[in-house]
């Protein structure tokens, strides 16, 4: 066991030293040049002639890769060329909105569509069956932030009930900090349900198709019984496995749902540091968000070994 | 005895919240700020971020004159050559220490490498020096007309006093200690770029006695607190918090919401008394534009109403003037614009065919992502190809914009030949600081580099006049070389709404930059 | 040996197997019969059919503005000058936007921008992950270093790609679809591979190898052939997320230029405008989440009746 | 009060004119039809069909397990006195377990993997009995013991996976058996497993039935079987009931042209002792073959697996050489190694005296027609996209034989499978399993091969249809003078149809020899246990 985290441990090395190549490789050969922006409108050529030097942009790439990794190697991801300050300390900074954000959608996501899942997997074909479908398919089909603009204007203008943007640190009060964050969550949700449930639902009907459920019905248990006991532990790693795969979409929605309800989160900074050509920025929070999904990834291939006995590393 | 201690203790810390509450004045800025250096770039916002925590040592007035500030009296000796400046008692930084006559030679010094007016001021300066504490000199080399407009200077760069120990920082390198004089001090733990800055009220400032006006007279700060949102970007979302009460201020509303929010119970729209100019700006090193004729044919044909109707829509924000600097500021006349503000299609098809105009596409950069500007290309494009261009309308956002006009390239290989942007009234209403008419070919301060020696003639008579009837005159000659040689063409202008609850008041609304002392929240 | 023969008639005759036979109906006749291919593939006939004739709609110049006709609803009647100078009336079905452009145009012609970054998105992402989750699955050597560079790509979340290879390279149509389909790369890579891998463990892959049959011809003939059912259904889910990702590349600023007629161009320009004119957003967000909805429709239909075990890789 | 006295007389469980409807578009009406039987107490029936003769149906509709797809439309299904045919869910599961219980074929799929087994065995006293968890434990303990599991304690403990597969059909016997119903339906229970444990398995079914004095409802589709377990058998076909009778009087005196048919084609355990001494050269010869696989772990020891060792064999033109042995004994290692779909780890492989072991790619393609192979699923064998003609023709065009020529080939071939040469234009899809070997058949031996492997080339069939395709092969060898390669599992197969016969287990081949020399004396001592756990084996069917 120790043996199989330590050689996933090591094997994420290669795949997040890839990610460095490509997204230094990405940035460095596109157009765009930071030191303009940073001079602001009205600076002269030489100004920006000037910025570039100290920002070491004048050197070829391949020693800007070399410093860079060779910073990267010790932990440092560099300063931030448009707010000067470390990049690492910038993500510390986003990293609670965008955490919460994560972490309350999936919670509420989970709880809601496997239950789902799992009805209209024991009712498969029926009416319930079927309007989930119909959902799931819908939650994949509406854009985001058609979602997030429709449920503004209802919940917060119109109702009245929560708030519009915004978001509050939890050291500012839990009912404030959870105020703000539903609304997001809900939006960010409606995709992860729709995912989630039609998992849910195909592996538990896959299970529902195995011998053991035959055995298990055999031996005279109740329904619920058969669903949670039987069916549905033998559905989880799947489950698992699209929750994993669900942490790269959720980054993806991160960035939009951000952006709408106006929550300083690590998908703003991205989006802001893109449009800045803020080098180190992109490349630290890509990188940073690269790590979260490694490592998540590697907690659910280590959650199977408790969700499936069978498996053993 | 524990208990007791507890009690205290979340006494202590529900007096504390109560404390942090204050008032405070939620303001959602115009932009993200980034760069807290305002001597290092020019961006409005960074200036914006200057005026709260920094003092200058003149302003200029609601009416564009330049009054003291930080200064208290001074004389200029007969040559014109010797100015000595006395400091106002009682100047102090935050840090406590009070402001000398060193710390103001410092940092003019570094103001002087980076702004394009202090530049051009340097160049008559022959020392500055500090004789008492409370004083300072500057020795010249010639008369300049000019060096009170630029001490005054409300934009960027504006000439903001910091420490010695700060303003020794390279002009080149961005400072890192955030000491001023003015009537906030920022508060750098909560500084979180793209989300929010914070500043809190100077409790030692001593402001003038004057009524606050433009970017002068009495700093008094009436609230504790000032948090500026840099997340809440969204105009839509803006509008919606402003309605629910979730902040106080917009710096700058959509015009799209100026109607609607202008209806909203609890709010009110302010409009600012100085506009800002919209200009499109030719490159002359390139083909087509690098022929006066051609410039001259698409000036023409830029009819100001078209691009202000499209960009602003709402009549009563915007008004066409042909002028080059800013209408109602003291050099503004519509000496030599007959071109523009008289533009016609017919002329300009005309103009174009006897330029002998080849075809060639004009490359016309459009940025995607600022919403105040988005909309001039398109009409400059529609325009250009009825007067008979062929256009090549490129979009990218801002960044990619803002780098690729500083390339020389042909726009075959990169470069440009045509972008439009807006301009502050107080950074073009002088020949001096607009750069724009900067006419030195290549070596321009600013992207376009027209090549002009009649008109950088001009100018420097401009500079070293002192007399203010004989400037006016200049100022004439230079807008009508300018209008001849097609530097840029004026767009018209428009004012900036800026929406607000009800209950707050005294926002200064000179249009010369945000400022936020004076306000009221009750 | 006639003794055999008999024997062997006389099974026959008994042998319950004859009645086995199952005349299966060919995956195309199970394609066309089931409900979800043929709404889908309805919807999307109709929106195709809407693309292609966009100018034949009743539609103006999509790109033509008018300050002089901004923010009408819908229904309302205005002005539109053309490029001649001639100015013409015109009804406004889904009103205009801020800048007096025809909504209704900008929808149908917003039709042929979405459906050309669907299908080419799809199109090319799958043709580079054929190519490389054939090598990857079939050269023994070449998986390790591919699998790897893809897991790196992979790690990458897809709309930060996207957005930073648009924001960088500026959008044109050609750099949306390739952002798009960059991050689908290595999904469909691994689908290939792992096709690839259970498809050359089967016995006919087997023989066939017994057979002498060449290596690249067991590729092509064999397992490529049998990877198609999976990848079409593969195609139409990237299909799917594509034009969503191109409505939020251009909803963030940094998709295709604004000007050119995109339903997620015309959402970004309806933003600003949600509370007063929200038909700017609904309208073209109606149209995508249809199109949207045809598509993985279409996709699940396909799937169901072309290859059932996908449904739980989902 | 009246269950009680029901319970003690009339048989436990008697179906009458039981009829269950299929789907429309099936390929018949009913699934059952009128099945009328009835098992006593202390009985044991067996069911007997080939695939798709409904006898797992009737199983399922007997438990209530049935899809509301397969409804039960006409008969009655009897339960000590009570039918159950129409019972409510409710009523059914508080039967399930406590009166009848079910054991299934796949000991594997058929357990949680995700539960350990003691936990299973719980969830059935949880459900049905009102005992403390420590009494729970002390039934379950005794039951594990009672089914002849060793270390019941860590037994209880283990996941499914963790045991072998007879453990795991006893800890089902277990379950099934823990609250003493009164029937016990064993549908197919040792299909899966080797005939050693199979053997044990009858044996403990056998046991325990009399202790306790149960009916059993036994479903098999081997003659073997239920010639060693069966009190009555039932045959049906094509869901309907064609003999019921007593043991001996079905097996050797069947009435019923089916029955006679099916009887008829189990194959005999007698060889048929044709194996004389070939003076011709081998065509192929192994000498001291292995294959290891090793588990490589990067910080772990190494793993090694010795799937074959040492193995040397020899077969002749005109002879086929049997590879007998249970599963992972390493004999289809072997065939994968001879037809080079594995690399084989050490040793020779001649053929016709030239090594092939450790040969190129590029070097063996021209061999390679001369060793063809057959395998076991006939529905994965043939690629589904392809036609029947495209498939046969595709060795020889490999090997630059004319297209035309080769379709007139395949036409030939299709003849001497002994099927229609018209249908060479359909789709595997269009044929039956038995149909399809024989296309794989044909598609071997279009490359006119000199030596044919048929790995388990018949181990999926019906017994009938089995028949026939031994049939076929033994025909097509004798005519084209092959040598051949057979791989089975099962006996009476391999005394049918080969001349020389080597038994492998764990890998090495244990006995080689005449197969009537093995058959008729075997000296290893794995041998004779093989052969004394053959089921049925001192039954001579269709004797009479």
């Amino acid at each position: 066991m120790l043996n199989f985290i330590a050689r996933r441990i090591l094997a994420t090395v290669p795949v997040l030293a890839i990610v460095a190549v490509l997204v230094f490789l990405l940035l460095r050969l596109t157009p765009g040049d930071p030191a303009a922006i940073l001079a602001g409108d009205a600076a002269s050529a030489d100004q920006i002639a000037r910025i570039r030097i100290s920002l070491g942009l004048d050197q070829p790439i391949i020693v800007q890769f070399g410093i860079w990794i060779g910073h990267l190697v010790t932990g440092d991801l560099g300063e931030s060329f448009y707010y000067k300050i470390q990049v690492a300390d910038l993500i510390a900074q986003r990293l609670e909105p965008t955490l919460s954000l994560a972490t309350l959608t999936i919670l509420f996501s989970v709880l809601v569509s496997v239950p789902l899942g799992v009805i209209a997997a024991w009712r498969f074909g029926g009416w319930f069956d079927r309007a989930l479908m119909g959902f799931s398919v819908m939650g994949f089909s509406i854009p985001v932030f058609v979602l997030a603009y429709i449920l503004i204007w209802i919940v917060s203008l119109k109702l009245g009930w929560l708030p519009v943007q915004g978001y509050k640190r939890i050291a500012d009060g839990f009912w404030p900090y959870l105020q703000h964050l539903i609304l997001p969550s809900i939006t960010l949700s409606v995709i992860f349900i729709a995912l989630i449930a039609r998992v849910t639902r195909a592996s538990v009907l896959e299970s529902l198709g195995e011998d053991y459920i035959r055995t298990a019905r055999a031996k005279g248990l109740r329904e619920s019984q058969v669903l949670i006991r039987h069916a549905l532990a033998n559905a989880a790693v799947p489950i698992v496995t699209v929750i994993g795969i669900g942490i790269a979409l959720l980054i993806g929605g991160v960035v939009v749902t951000e952006s709408v309800y106006a929550i300083p989160g690590l998908g703003r900074l991205t989006v802001d540091a893109v449009l800045a050509r803020d080098f180190p920025t992109i490349q630290g929070v890509i990188l940073f968000f690269s790590l979260v999904y490694v490592g998540v990834n590697l907690l659910v291939d280590l959650s199977y070994v408790f969700l499936d006995p069978r498996i053993r590393y | 005895m524990n208990r007791n201690i507890v009690v205290a203790v979340l006494l202590a810390a529900a007096a504390g919240g109560a404390l942090a509450q204050g008032e405070v004045l939620r303001v959602v800025p115009h932009s993200n700020l980034s760069i807290l250096d305002p001597v290092w770039t020019t961006a409005y916002m960074s200036r914006n971020h200057g005026y709260m925590i920094y003092d200058t040592l003149f302003g200029t007035d609601g009416k564009s004159q330049i009054k003291p500030q930080m200064v208290e009296s001074w004389t200029e000796s007969p040559d014109h050559r010797l100015w000595t400046f006395k400091l106002r008692k009682g100047l102090a930084f935050h840090d406590g220490a009070p402001v000398t006559g060193e710390d103001v030679v410092a940092s003019l010094g570094r103001w002087g490498k980076r702004d394009a007016m202090g530049v051009a001021l340097m160049t008559f300066v022959e020392r500055m020096d500090s004789p008492s504490p409370d004083s300072f000199r500057i020795f010249l080399r010639e008369p300049c007309g000019f060096l009170l407009e630029a001490l005054g200077k409300p934009s960027s760069n504006v000439p903001f006093i910091m420490p010695k120990r700060v303003a020794e920082t390279d002009a080149f390198n961005q400072i890192d200690d955030y000491t001023g004089s003015g009537p906030y001090v920022f508060k750098r733990d909560e500084f979180k770029p793209g989300d929010r800055a914070v500043y809190l009220k100077n409790t030692k400032y001593k402001p003038r006695a004057e009524p606050a006006s433009g970017t002068t007279g009495g700093k008094n700060v009436y609230v504790d607190r000032v948090e500026w949102n840099l997340a809440l970007r969204d105009v839509q979302a803006q509008s919606n918090a402003l309605v629910k009460g979730e902040i106080d201020i917009i710096e700058s509303l959509a015009f799209d919401h100026y109607e609607s929010m202008s209806k909203e119970k609890g709010v009110k729209v302010l409009k600012p008394t100085l506009g800002l100019q919209y200009m499109c700006r030719f490159n002359h090193l390139h083909a087509p534009f690098n022929r006066a004729e051609v410039r001259r044919a698409a000036l023409a044909a830029f009819d100001q109403r078209q691009f202000l109707k499209a960009q602003v829509g709402v009549d009563e924000l915007y008004k066409p003037c042909a002028s080059m600097f800013t209408c109602g500021t003291p050099y503004a006349s519509d000496v030599g614009t007959e071109l523009q503000a008289r533009s016609s299609m017919r002329k300009a098809q005309d103009l174009l065919k006897q330029s002998g105009y080849d075809g060639t596409p004009v490359v016309l950069m459009k940025p995607t992502d600022l919403q105040s500007i988005g909309k001039l290309p398109d009409v400059a494009g529609q325009l250009m190809r009825q007067a008979g261009f062929k256009v090549d309308l490129q979009a990218m956002d801002w960044q990619t914009l803002v780098s690729r006009r500083a390339k020389k390239d042909a726009p075959s290989a990169g470069g440009w030949n045509m972008f439009c942007t807006a301009w502050v009234a107080p950074d073009i209403w002088s020949p001096v600081n607009n750069a724009a008419l900067d006419a030195r070919g290549d070596k321009s301060g600013w992207f376009g580099w027209p090549d002009g020696p009649k008109l950088q003639e001009l100018r420097s008579q401009f500079m070293r006049e002192t007399d203010e009837a004989k400037k006016k005159k200049l100022a004439e000659a230079i807008q009508t070389e300018a209008f001849q040689l097609a530097t840029h063409a004026p767009l018209g202008e428009y004012v900036q709404p800026v929406a607000t609850r009800q209950n707050i008041s005294g926002v200064i609304m000179s249009g010369l930059a945000n400022i936020y002392w004076n306000v009221k929240k009750n | 040996m006639p003794a055999a023969q008999s024997k062997a008639s006389e099974l026959e005759t008994l042998s319950v197997e004859a009645a086995d036979i199952r005349v299966t109906e060919s995956a195309w006749q199970r394609v066309r019969k089931n409900w979800s291919v043929r709404i889908g593939g309805a919807a999307l006939a109709l929106l195709l059919l809407i693309a292609v004739s966009a100018p034949w709609l009743g539609t103006v110049d999509p790109t033509l503005f008018d300050a002089a006709s901004r923010d009408l609803v819908p229904g309302q009647r205005g002005e539109i000058t053309t490029l001649d100078g001639e100015i013409i009336k015109h009804k406004f079905w889904f009103g205009s936007d801020s800048y007096g452009r025809d909504i209704y145009s900008r929808v149908m012609y917003g039709a042929r921008v979405s459906l050309t970054v669907a299908v080419l998105a799809a199109l090319l992402s799958l043709a580079f992950g054929i190519v490389c989750g054939l090598s990857a699955g079939y050269l023994r050597w070449l998986d390790g270093i591919l699998m790897r560079f893809m897991d790196g790509l992979m790690a990458i979340p897809a709309i930060l790609i996207a957005i930073a290879l648009v924001a960088m390279w500026r959008g044109s149509l050609t750099t949306v679809i390739i952002a798009i389909a960059i991050p689908e790369i290595p999904r469909v890579t691994r689908l290939v591979r792992s096709l690839v891998l259970s498809i050359r463990e089967e016995p006919y892959v087997e023989a066939a190898v017994a057979l002498g049959t060449p290596t690249w011809k067991i590729m092509f003939g064999h397992i490529l052939p049998n990877t198609i059912a999976p990848l079409v259904v593969q195609g139409t889910y990237i299909c799917a997320a594509a034009i969503l990702v191109e409505a939020i590349l251009s909803f963030l600023g940094v998709g295709l230029p604004p000007d050119i007629p995109t339903w997620g161009n015309i959402m970004a320009e309806g933003r600003p405008q949600f509370n007063q004119y929200p038909h700017n957003i609904f309208i073209p967000g109606v149209f995508l989440a249809i199109t949207v909805l045809a598509v993985n429709i279409l996709g699940d239909g396909l799937r169901d009746t072309l290859d059932p075990k996908m449904a739980k890789r989902v | 009060m009246t269950d009680a006295k029901l319970r003690g007389s009339g048989p436990v469980l008697d179906v009458r004119g039981l009829t269950i409807a299929l789907p429309s578009g099936s390929d018949r009406r009913e699934a059952v039809s009128g099945a009328s039987f009835s098992v006593k107490r202390g009985e044991i029936l067996c069911l007997v069909g080939e695939s798709g003769s409904g006898k797992s149906v009737i199983a399922q509709a007997v438990m209530g397990l049935l899809p509301d797809t397969l409804p039960v439309t006409g008969g009655e299904i009897v339960l000590e006195g009570e039918n159950v045919a129409h019972a409510g869910r409710e009523r059914l599961r508080e039967l399930r377990a406590t009166r009848m219980s079910m054991i299934f074929q796949e000991p594997m799929t058929a357990l949680n993997p995700v539960m350990t087994c003691g936990d299973q065995i719980d969830e059935v006293l949880r459900e049905h009995t009102q005992l403390t968890p420590e009494q729970r434990r002390d039934r379950i303990l005794a039951i594990v013991r009672e089914v002849a599991l060793p270390e019941p304690e860590r037994i209880i403990a283990s996941y499914p996976h963790q045991l072998s597969g007879g453990q795991r059909q006893r800890i089902m016997i277990a379950m099934a058996l823990v609250l003493e119903p009164a029937l016990l339906i064993a549908d197919e229970p040792t299909t899966a497993l080797d005939v050693t444990t199979q053997a044990q398995i009858l044996t403990l079914i056998q046991d325990l039935q009399q202790r306790h004095g149960m009916g059993v409802l036994f479903i098999t589709h081997d003659f073997g079987v239920v010639a060693e377990i069966a009190h009555r058998v039932a045959v049906l076909r094509l869901g309907k009931l064609v003999e019921l009778g007593e043991k001996d009087a079905v097996l050797k005196r069947p009435q019923h042209a089916y029955t006679k048919m099916l009887i008829g084609a189990v194959p005999s355990l007698q060889t048929h002792g044709r194996a004389a001494e070939g003076a011709s050269e081998p065509v192929l010869r192994t000498v001291g073959l292995c294959k290891t696989y090793y588990d490589r772990g990067w910080f772990g020891r190494r793993r090694e697996v010795h799937a074959a060792q040492d193995v040397s064999i020899e077969i002749r033109r005109g002879q086929t050489l049997g590879i007998v042995g249970e599963s992972g004994s390493g004999k289809s290692t072997v065939a994968r190694c001879i037809i080079r779909l594995i690399d084989p780890t050490a040793g020779e492989i001649l053929l016709h005296g030239q090594d092939i072991a450790r040969m190129s790619a590029a070097e063996l393609r021209p061999l390679r027609r001369r060793v063809q192979i057959v395998f076991q699923d006939p529905y994965r064998s043939l690629n589904p996209r392809r036609t029947v003609l495209e498939a046969i023709i595709e060795g020889p065009v490999n090997y630059g034989v004319r297209r035309d020529k080769a379709i007139e080939r395949a036409r030939q071939l299709m003849d001497l499978v002994r099927m229609d040469p018209a249908s060479l234009n359909r789709y595997p899809h269009q044929f039956s399993g038995g149909q399809r070997q024989r296309i794989c058949i044909a598609r071997a031996l279009a490359q006119e091969p000199e030596l044919l492997i048929a790995d388990e080339a018949v181990s999926a069939l019906d017994v009938s249809v089995q028949a026939q395709v031994l049939d076929l092969l033994e025909d097509i060898r004798n005519r084209l003078n092959l040598a051949m390669l057979f791989i089975t599992h099962d006996l009476r197969v391999a005394a049918q149809v080969c001349d020389y016969v080597a038994v492998m287990s764990q890998g090495r081949i244990v006995e080689h020899g005449p197969a009537g020399q093995v058959f008729g004396a075997p000296r290893h001592e794995y041998t004779r246990a093989l052969f004394a756990a053959a089921p049925g084996r001192d039954f001579a069917f269709g004797s009479a």
